[in-house]
């Protein structure tokens, strides 16, 4: 098992390989179908907010231990527009696209750590960590 | 990979896989929205069970779908959503309000029987 | 141009043609409900198949019209929503609640001899 | 093809006119059939907002131009009594004439790029942006 991999996002076909490495990462360290099913959707929410709002970026996914526990972290991290209110991009309903808005505070809540940092015209850099029970 | 819609009398069924892409389910919505047109069917079934994730933009394109299917004037409903993709969806905050859904392809045309023969019901 | 409404039967056919103004359809609108009473009509079908754009203002209408016809004790059908104009109108947030749609004229007629037969049905 | 087409917006007809001149254009730019419903609705609204709300207005439409994509501008200007609260008037089902209140808010919806500008007696300016994909 690799250390650390790495998934270009550059369309939403990567959306699809990123968060299939996910689960197929999380399988191996003994994740239960139910969390392979919320760390899936996790990558797949800020994969795609690479696409719509960065066009590119990546997605890297490593594994954490502590404890003798093992969890996986997702890094997901883009060069893009950046966000200038982050509080209001973490709250439900609020989308500048037109979508559901539910993919950030919805990653957060599915996620044990969630850490986003952004600056406009820098870009985002979203952190996300799950521990295997 | 392009959805595959079966014609089965008078519904459509969509088969969707796991790699579904976002431009794979939009193409799979024009499709179902030009085809109930073509094949004056009364009815769609969209397959998910073979679907891993559901996530926002998916919830979405889905209940935009259903929406606009009716407004075709046929129903719609989504059947085949696995237990942790549907606790996955509700721990994100996602629903698909006003749209039917049914536990698999035979629960999905029966309701569909059920939905359309209401309209012929009084018709003996 | 002044929507041209045809009398079928029992039902009344109203064609709107794309360049349909928001005076045409509310000319429409008092048209219908005032020749539902002169030919005792029991329903009508809205063909909007022409139409290539159902903006906010051709929805409220609709409604408003579906509902003041039922109150003259008819039925009505909004036909031929192109897929296309169903998925602008889902996108901007419109919808036709309460509103019965088919997918074209045959569709329609047939959705009003099953909705008028369950009111004979229940008469009996 | 003209760089710009101008609609003066006095009453209803004039609405059907700049649906009908913003399709136009929007189809010679290659505009998928669905985007052209989308961009002939979001037209519809803001001008039958002039008619609404100012009396008259117009409606400019334009051609954008970026990285070899093409897009279409539409801009509806007034001089009429403007938005108080333009937030307010952004929001869903907000309407001070008993409208369904999803013109504003659904345009944005369905365009890529959307702007308002609003002076209380000076007037108000919309300008929306879609990009052919
Ligand atoms: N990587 C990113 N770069 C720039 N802006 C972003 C990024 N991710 C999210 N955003 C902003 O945060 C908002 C909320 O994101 P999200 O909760 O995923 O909802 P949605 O994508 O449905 O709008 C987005 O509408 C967008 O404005
Ligand atoms: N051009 C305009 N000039 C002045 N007020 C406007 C204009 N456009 C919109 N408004 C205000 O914004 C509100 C919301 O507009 P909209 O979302 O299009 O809904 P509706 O027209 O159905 O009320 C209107 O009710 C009106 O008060």
């Amino acid at each position: 098992m690799k250390d650390e991999v790495r998934v270009t996002i550059k369309s939403d076909v990567d959306v699809v390989a990123a968060r299939q490495e996910g689960r197929a990462l999380a399988a191996h360290l003994g994740f239960s179908t139910g969390d392979l099913a919320l760390i899936a959707t996790a990558i797949s929410e800020v994969a795609r907010n690479i696409v719509n709002y960065a066009k590119q970026g990546e997605i890297i996914l490593k594994v954490a231990e502590k404890d003798g526990r093992y969890g996986i972290v997702v890094v997901a991290r883009d060069q893009g527009p950046g966000i200038a209110d982050v509080a209001r991009a973490m709250q439900d309903g609020h989308s500048t696209s037109g979508g559901l808005g539910l993919g950030l505070p919805g990653s957060k809540r599915v996620m044990d750590d969630f850490d986003i940092v952004s600056e406009v015209d820098k870009g985002t850099t979203v952190t996300m960590k799950k521990w295997a029970r | 990979m392009r959805v595959p819609i079966l014609k089965q009398g008078p519904y459509l069924i969509a088969s969707v896989q796991s790699a579904l892409t976002d431009a794979d389910l939009l193409q799979m919505r024009d499709d179902l929205a030009r085809l109930v047109g073509q094949h004056r069917s009364h009815g769609v079934v969209v397959d998910v069970t073979a679907l891993d994730v559901l996530d926002s933009f998916a919830a979405r394109t889905l209940r935009t779908m259903a929406y606009a299917i009716r407004l075709r004037g046929a129903q719609m409903v989504i059947v085949g959503i696995q237990p942790e993709v549907a606790f996955a969806m509700v721990q994100l905050g996602l629903s698909l309000p006003g749209v039917d859904t049914a536990l698999d392809l035979e629960e999905g045309l029966a309701l569909l029987n059920r939905k359309t023969s209401e309209d012929h019901a009084s018709e003996g």
